[in-house]
């Protein structure tokens, strides 16, 4: 980057997907002394024959851009006009890309749940799909192991393992196993596999000395230099390297694009991470974030770590969760009665199956009765949450570190197994995809994000509008000012704060007492236990609240201790949640069930209940 | 770093000087504190108080050189009394490294009562495998010791004329550690109900006191202290004879460590609380 | 059949044993006085296969001169000493120059290991006596209790304190151990049952 | 001790009423002692009686003490059991009791006058007994012969009927929830220990940082439960390490333990697929002196830089020195036994401690095996099971009940 990040008014970003390409215009508001995002295009992905040249869609999607801003975008040449004045140009263009299948890699490491896993947290907080991962102690033998890498081909390869002065015989065995596969990349024939080396430093000789002839080796920091503390950036930063320099140059199109740029072109689901990861770090939050595909559902989470108290980010793809290729396993993995309890009618097993099916042959289809849309959507919720439980358990503390004990620890020992998820300490949630971000309304969005990922204690929720952190994580490498603007002004759609007390209590006893000073005069309550209610605050609005739990509850302070705060609006409000967490059961009875979640949806205006209740009579 | 943090990650070796110089300041400055004494030792002073001159008692010395500095006044201190009241004392080991340590401290505590082996005393000496030699001595001491420390047969011993097995003597005060005290519980008290008492290091002293309050115990000498407490109760003795009262000089040493590692606990919890208050400030 | 009859073995002399404790007559005496043989005469063969085994440790270690080797040629020099002096009639005579070895050398190096605990302790206890949460600030201020009321000076502050510190040993101590004991208790009477039953296979080598 | 004072001085005074109420002169004519004016009475009402529950070596007698007795020694100065195998001649001397004695056991020999030469008691034979009371006076006042009477041995002690009905029921127990797990499978609750899970992690650790492990057995012999239970998280370590390709080093304090601790070894590297990584150089014997065991396993673990230390099993004053000394060298260290007073020591020197019954557990744990976590469930029944019979004793002994107490006392 030759400009100052002060020069640059006007950005243009592309988020090059498998079925289409976003443009985005970014714009320097001189009045306000800040960053907005003004337009936005959309163009079909041309990755794939007729075209071959993905450039082709970045172009139609900036022409769009330009003729909705009636700004001047591309030059006589199709060209993107860089230097922008008043009413033409751009300062900078930057891009995304998951076209082609993303970014496919395979992990070793030594220990499973040690530098492997360390490895396998670089690869997926990269943005890579992570195909499998090797380890000295993953039960296979050396033989299948190496069948393995031969036949799933990956992009490439990220080896670790060993601390710094740890072990070396394991890790030059992995050297060997993958100088045995002799491994050739997916695409780009006749180009050497791309292998990052981020193990023991000791043993980089012997590495080097395994692998050179047969892969492109490049050596970078010890991910794990030490058990107690992993360090993922070198290899985060080179493999996004290497995506660049070896995968994209093999996609039709991509080197033309590549010299458009002024700033690498980030694998998809990296640029999300890095943007959440870079918000967090800014304004100091604890933040979740779940983008719901078609095939797939990404989690990505910054959390303090209670060791040693740093905030650290995860990134977890759960690849047989999606909304339309993998719905089918949805099904299967949530069971049919953990998604039968949140549609608010009696539905049959054979109605519900007909459409999970219908859904995944025609996976465009966006539900055209209300009656199909409580079943989507009650599939989102346990898609959601098996995402996120999938995300628990890989976000956890380091494992195999040294404890220092004190006698209070005789009492009670904690294992290092344990989740870094602490959802009390949850300040923002952010959900995208387009099952929660095109819900016909937010109060929907809400309601699954809240049944899904049951936030605790005092948590903001959002929603993704137009699915643009892809381009704001990149735009974060560069400008990182203008990406946190936009991201927390345009493209968070707050939809509320849920307020939900931690704790079980007792059908429709006293959970939580409430005040709010609200714009239109103070509501003052009690929250009862499997009571949800709804009060309007809108966005950009706040109000300042004490909510007072019995001695049971926790809102955040601990058990039955007074909470005063300020909470956030949004365009849904202020969200108390009564059901308690764990969260309460299901009545098993079908009429009970159904009761309920009436009563829920009622109170947070979720649908129309009138139709609703028509479905549950017909 | 605060003075605090600096404090908590405080070089061991400085607190090891500590230690040392607590328990060397003592021997320079002898505090003579007064020392206070207990029921559980009170109580075989009692017992071996009433006994009648003449009477057998046995005395287990299964302690190792390790524990010597706590087992041996213990040790020491009893027989004292034993000898103070004319019993004839059996004295016998089931601690390999104890057996020359039993033969040292009980022929010498005889020159002090001038005391006559075989006579007064008769020291058996060692036999391996614990359980089973206090199994056969609930029958017959010749089982497991025919012949003396001395070589000398049992049959021909004065003194051990009409001991036969753990009926005949009065008691066995037990003076030792670790898993050997729970076999003679088991094996000797249970099995023979032979009155038993015993003299452990301070460290497993917690573990017999239930058996104390079971009344399977009649006494409990706990680590130097219970020494000191014996000692103290026998005071007139070592006066007149003119011993050093080792286990009451201990525990100044004692004394010294023991508050040292009462500051130490207090210092350390001030520190964590200080950064801990300072900690929760900030955030 | 390379574990079954070990297995049998094991079996039936655990079972004939727990008979024997219930029955006084003389045959089951004789039945436990041979098992009682029998364990002596075992531990005894076991002494030269541990003896073989440190032996060849040590020196393949002098052979190797791996990391301390010379601490393994000390280590056998002792041994063979020791054992050589032992041979005498009169080892065991005050006097000897066994006896002296014992008394001079191994007695204090016995007991010097035995006072590193003193330096362990105070500095385990500054790490790690922390009044983090309610039950460790009462073990901690009993800990304090205790230690004052332990020796002289805890009943020259206050005659409350050794008194407080044998209440604490008698009380509260006495119940954790009882309870402690009887979980123990239960345990190894559920082990011995296990191996008796060949459920339990551990002590074999096998799991 | 109370009671039986009470009963003796109420035996006493219950001899004395019925010698005031005896009419003179029927107890035929009895010389008067010459101190006390009171008449010389031998004991009264003896019986001899085979010793229950012995192994046929011991007669028991009893005999009532004449009125003068008080146990001091003032009138009667104490009493001489006499044993005969004819009923009329021939009583030896087999014992000599000081006053106040009401009981003796007879199983040893008797003296011959003679020749001195010593008779011995025999099993099975009849025989009669007299007690003498030695009066202060001189006087010696014979009682009436009892007997024949054989010293039988018994094959059932019925005074350990409690310990049988209570190893029966446990007995049944642990078949009972043995069965009950086989047909529940593996399902079986256990709380997790979060020491055993740790172990994996430590083991994985030391193979990140290129170190061996240590594994310490203790210092207890072959049949303690606790190196039992020790022997079973050693094959489990032994086969991770085998599997991760890490060292492992396991000094042992007992030839019989390092004999079975080999095996072990060797068993768990067979069943990792690895049986050419396992040497006999792995589990080898140090010494069974404590702090001897202590100074070579110190120098071990600062020389050989162990990643991760082990130590499971009886553990005494060297608990402290060995879990300090990884502490010192920044091992991370799992530690489990039973020998409570060691605990607290483990508990602030280790990452994580197996305490008590954890340990006794851990084999359960590790294997899931139906059996063994059948037992496992048997035994945490039974101890409800003392809980209640606590409870419910100190309930009743409150009130003065004690039935309970003596349906479960133990005779010996």
């Amino acid at each position: 980057m030759t400009q100052k990040p002060e020069d640059i008014k006007v950005i243009i970003a592309t988020d090059c997907g498998s079925t289409t390409t976003k443009a985005i215009l970014i714009q320097y508001d001189e009045e306000k002394g800040e960053y907005r995002q003004t337009y936005r295009g959309e163009a079909p992905t041309t990755v794939e024959s007729p075209f071959e040249d993905v450039t082709k869609g970045v172009l139609n999607s900036i022409s769009e851009l330009s003729e909705l801003s009636g700004r001047e975008l591309l030059d006589e040449n199709n060209m993107i006009l860089k230097k922008s004045s008043p009413s033409e140009g751009a300062d900078i263009y930057i891009s995304t890309s998951s076209a082609g299948g993303g970014l496919q890699m395979m992990v070793a490491g030594v220990v499973r749940s040690m530098t492997a896993e360390s490895a396998e947290r670089a690869a997926l907080g990269a943005g890579a799909i992570v195909m499998d991962v090797i380890a000295s102690n993953d039960h296979r033998l050396p033989h299948e192991q190496i069948e393995r890498i031969r036949q799933l081909r990956p992009d490439m390869i990220l080896l670790s393992g060993g601390i710094d002065g740890g072990t070396k015989s394991h890790v030059v065995d992995l050297a060997e196993l993958i100088s045995a596969a002799d491994p050739k990349p997916r695409l780009g024939i006749g180009f050497k596999l791309p292998v990052i080396y981020a193990g023991n430093r000791d043993a980089r000789e012997e590495v080097s000395g395994t692998l050179e002839e047969k892969v492109d080796l490049v050596i970078v920091d010890n991910l794990r230099p030490v058990l107690e503390k992993e360090n993922l950036g070198p290899a985060r930063d080179k493999i996004h390297d290497m995506f660049m320099e070896h995968v994209m140059q093999q996609a039709p199109g991509y080197k033309k694009l590549m010299e458009w740029t002024d700033s690498p072109i980030m694998p998809t689901p990296g640029a999300v991470g890095a943007i959440i990861e870079r918000v967090a770090q800014l304004y100091d939050l604890q933040v979740v974030g779940v983008d719901i595909g078609g095939a797939t559902t990404d989690v990505f989470s910054v959390f303090v770590d209670p060791e040693d108290e740093k905030p650290v980010f995860n990134r977890t793809v759960s690849a047989n969760l999606g909304m339309s290729y993998s719905i089918s396993n949805i099904l299967a993995e949530a069971t049919l009665p953990n998604i039968s309890r949140w549609v608010p009618f009696p539905i049959d097993e054979r109605e519900l199956r007909n459409q999970i099916k219908n859904k995944m042959i025609r996976p465009t289809t966006i539900p055209q009765t209300l009656h199909s849309l409580a079943v989507e959507q009650a599939i989102a919720r346990e898609a959601l949450r098996l995402a996120f439980v999938q995300h628990k358990s890989f976000a956890t503390t380091l494992k195999g570190v040294q404890k220092q004990r004190t006698i209070a620890d005789a009492f009670v020992q904690t294992g290092t197994e344990g989740t870094i998820v602490n959802m009390m300490n949850l300040d923002l949630l952010v959900g995208s995809g387009g099952v929660l971000s095109h819900a016909p309304r937010r109060n929907q969005s809400a309601m699954m994000m809240i049944d899904a990922f049951r936030p605790e204690g005092i948590t903001r929720l959002a929603v993704d509008s137009i699915f643009m952190m892809p381009h704001l994580g990149v735009l974060s490498e560069v400008h990182p000012k203008a990406a946190t603007e936009v991201f927390l002004k345009d493209c968070l759609v707050y939809i509320g704060t849920c307020i939900a007390p931690v704790g079980q209590i007792k059908e429709s006893k006293d959970v939580m007492k409430y005040s709010i000073d609200l714009p239109q005069g103070r509501q003052e309550g009690m929250l009862r236990q499997g009571e949800m209610l709804l009060f309007p605050l809108g966005v950009g609005e706040k109000a300042s609240a004490v909510f007072e739990p019995t001695g049971k509850a926790d809102v955040g302070a601990g058990k039955g201790t007074r909470v005063e705060t300020v909470v956030h609006g949004g365009v849904v409000g202020l969200i108390l949640d009564g059901r308690g967490r764990p969260l309460m059961t299901v009545p098993d009875d079908k009429d009970a069930r159904i009761q309920q979640m009436l009563s829920w949806l009622e109170n947070l205006k979720v649908y129309n209940m009138d139709e609703l209740k028509a479905l549950g009579r017909a | 770093m605060s003075i605090w943090e600096k404090l908590l990650q405080i070089d061991r070796r400085i607190i090891y000087l500590l230690v040392f110089l607590a328990a060397i300041i003592p021997f320079l400055f002898p505090a003579g504190l007064e020392v206070n004494t207990t029921r559980e030792v009170q109580s075989i002073y009692d017992f071996i108080e009433n006994l009648a001159p003449g009477t057998p008692i046995l005395l287990a010395a299964d302690y190792d050189p390790q524990t010597q500095a706590e087992n041996g006044p213990q040790a020491q201190a009893v027989l004292r009394h034993m000898f103070k009241k004319d019993l004839r004392v059996v004295i016998m080991t089931l601690s390999q490294d104890g057996a020359a340590l039993a033969e040292m401290f009980s022929n010498s505590v005889a020159r002090e009562y001038q005391k006559r082996r075989w006579e007064d005393y008769t020291y058996l000496g060692y036999k391996p495998y614990p359980s089973i030699i206090i199994l056969s001595l609930g029958q017959d001491f010749r089982i497991s010791y025919p012949r003396d420390y001395y070589n000398r047969k049992l049959d021909d011993i004065p003194m051990m004329q009409d001991i036969r097995n753990l009926d005949d003597v009065a008691a066995v005060i037990e003076i030792g550690g670790g898993n050997v005290c729970h076999m003679w519980l088991t094996y000797a008290h249970e099995r023979y109900k032979v009155p038993l008492a015993l003299g452990v290091t301070a460290v497993s002293g917690p573990q017999y006191y239930p058996f104390l309050q079971s009344g399977q115990l009649f006494g409990l000498l706990g680590g130097l202290k219970g020494a000191a407490e014996y000692e103290t109760l026998m005071d007139g003795e070592y006066t007149r004879l003119d011993l050093p009262r080792k286990a009451i000089q201990g525990m100044n040493v004692q004394n010294f460590v023991h508050v040292l590692i009462v500051i130490l606990t207090v210092v350390g919890n001030v520190a964590f609380f200080a950064i801990r208050r300072r900690e929760r400030r900030a955030s | 059949m390379k574990r079954r009859v070990p297995m049998l073995i094991v079996s039936i002399t655990g079972f004939l044993l727990t008979i024997q404790y219930f029955s006084p007559h003389p045959a089951s005496e004789m039945f436990y006085n041979n098992a009682l043989d029998w364990l002596v005469i075992i531990g005894i063969f076991a002494m030269p296969l541990g003896i073989y085994s440190m032996v060849r440790i040590q020196f393949h270690k002098v052979i190797r001169r791996s990391t301390g080797w010379g601490y393994s040629v000390i280590a056998l020099i002792s041994l063979f000493t020791m054992l050589g002096l032992g041979y005498t009639d009169k080892c065991l005579e005050n006097g000897t120059f066994f006896m002296k070895l014992f008394e001079y050398v191994y007695i204090p190096i016995q007991a010097t290991m035995f006072s590193l605990l003193a330096f362990y302790i105070a500095s385990a206890a500054y790490r790690a006596f922390r009044a983090r949460n309610l039950l460790a600030t009462i073990v901690l201020t009993s800990a304090v209790i205790v230690m004052l009321g332990r020796v002289p000076i805890g009943w020259a502050i206050h005659p409350l304190i050794p008194w407080l510190a044998d209440w604490i040993m008698n009380n509260p101590n006495m119940a954790a151990q009882r309870a402690i004991t009887i979980g123990l208790g239960l345990g190894a009477a559920s082990t011995a049952m296990k191996i008796v039953l060949g459920i339990e296979r551990s002590y074999m080598g096998m799991e | 001790m109370q009671t039986s004072g009470y009963r003796q001085a109420f035996r006493i005074l219950i001899i004395v009423m019925l010698w005031a109420a005896t009419p003179a002169g029927s107890l035929g004519v009895e010389p008067e002692d010459a101190g006390t004016g009171l008449p010389v009475i031998p004991p009264m009402n003896l019986v001899a009686a085979d010793t229950p529950n012995d192994n046929g070596n011991g007669i028991t007698l009893r005999w009532d003490c004449p009125p003068g007795d008080d146990g001091s020694g003032a009138v009667i100065s104490g009493y001489v059991v006499l044993r005969s195998e004819n009923s009329r001649e021939g009583y030896l001397e087999t014992a000599v009791l000081g006053p106040g004695t009401a009981k003796y056991i007879d199983n040893g020999p008797a003296a011959d006058p003679v020749t001195g030469e010593k008779i011995h008691f025999i099993r099975n034979k009849p025989y009669y007994y007299r007690v003498a009371a030695r009066y202060a006076s001189g006087y010696r006042a014979v009682s009436g012969a009892s007997g024949p009477v054989q010293g039988r041995a018994q094959w059932f002690h019925d005074g350990k009927i409690p310990v049988l009905t209570a190893t029966v029921l446990f007995f049944a127990l642990v078949i009972l929830y043995i069965q009950k797990a086989r047909l529940q499978g593996s399902e079986l609750y256990v709380r997790p220990i979060a020491g055993m899970k740790e172990i994996d992690n430590a083991i994985g650790r030391a193979t990140e940082m290129g170190r061996p492990i240590l594994y310490v057995l203790g210092l207890g012999s072959p049949e303690d439960i606790a190196t039992i239970a020790s022997y079973t998280i050693l094959a489990r370590v032994a086969r991770k390490t085998a599997e991760y390709r890490t060292e492992l080093i396991v000094p042992c304090n007992e030839p019989i333990v390092m004999t079975i601790a080999q095996e072990t070894v060797r068993n768990a590297y067979m069943e990792a697929g690895h049986p050419d990584a396992y040497s006999d150089d792995m589990v080898f014997f140090v010494t069974s002196m404590q702090f001897a065991y202590v100074a070579a396993v110190n120098g071990l673990m600062l020389r050989e830089k162990t990643a991760t230390n082990c130590y499971f099993g009886k553990f005494y004053a060297e608990s402290l020195l060995l879990s300090e000394t990884g502490n010192i060298a920044g091992s991370i260290q799992v530690a489990g036994t039973d020998e409570v007073a060691q605990l607290p020591f483990f508990v602030t020197t280790c990452d994580y401690t197996l305490i008590g019954e954890e340990l006794y557990a851990a084999s359960a744990y590790l294997g899931r095996d139906p059996l063994l976590l059948g037992a496992l469930k048997a035994q945490d029944f039974a101890k409800a099971l003392v809980m209640i019979l606590i409870v419910a004793g100190a309930v009743l002994m409150s009130f003065g009940i004690d039935w309970l107490l003596e349906i479960i006392t133990v005779r010996m």
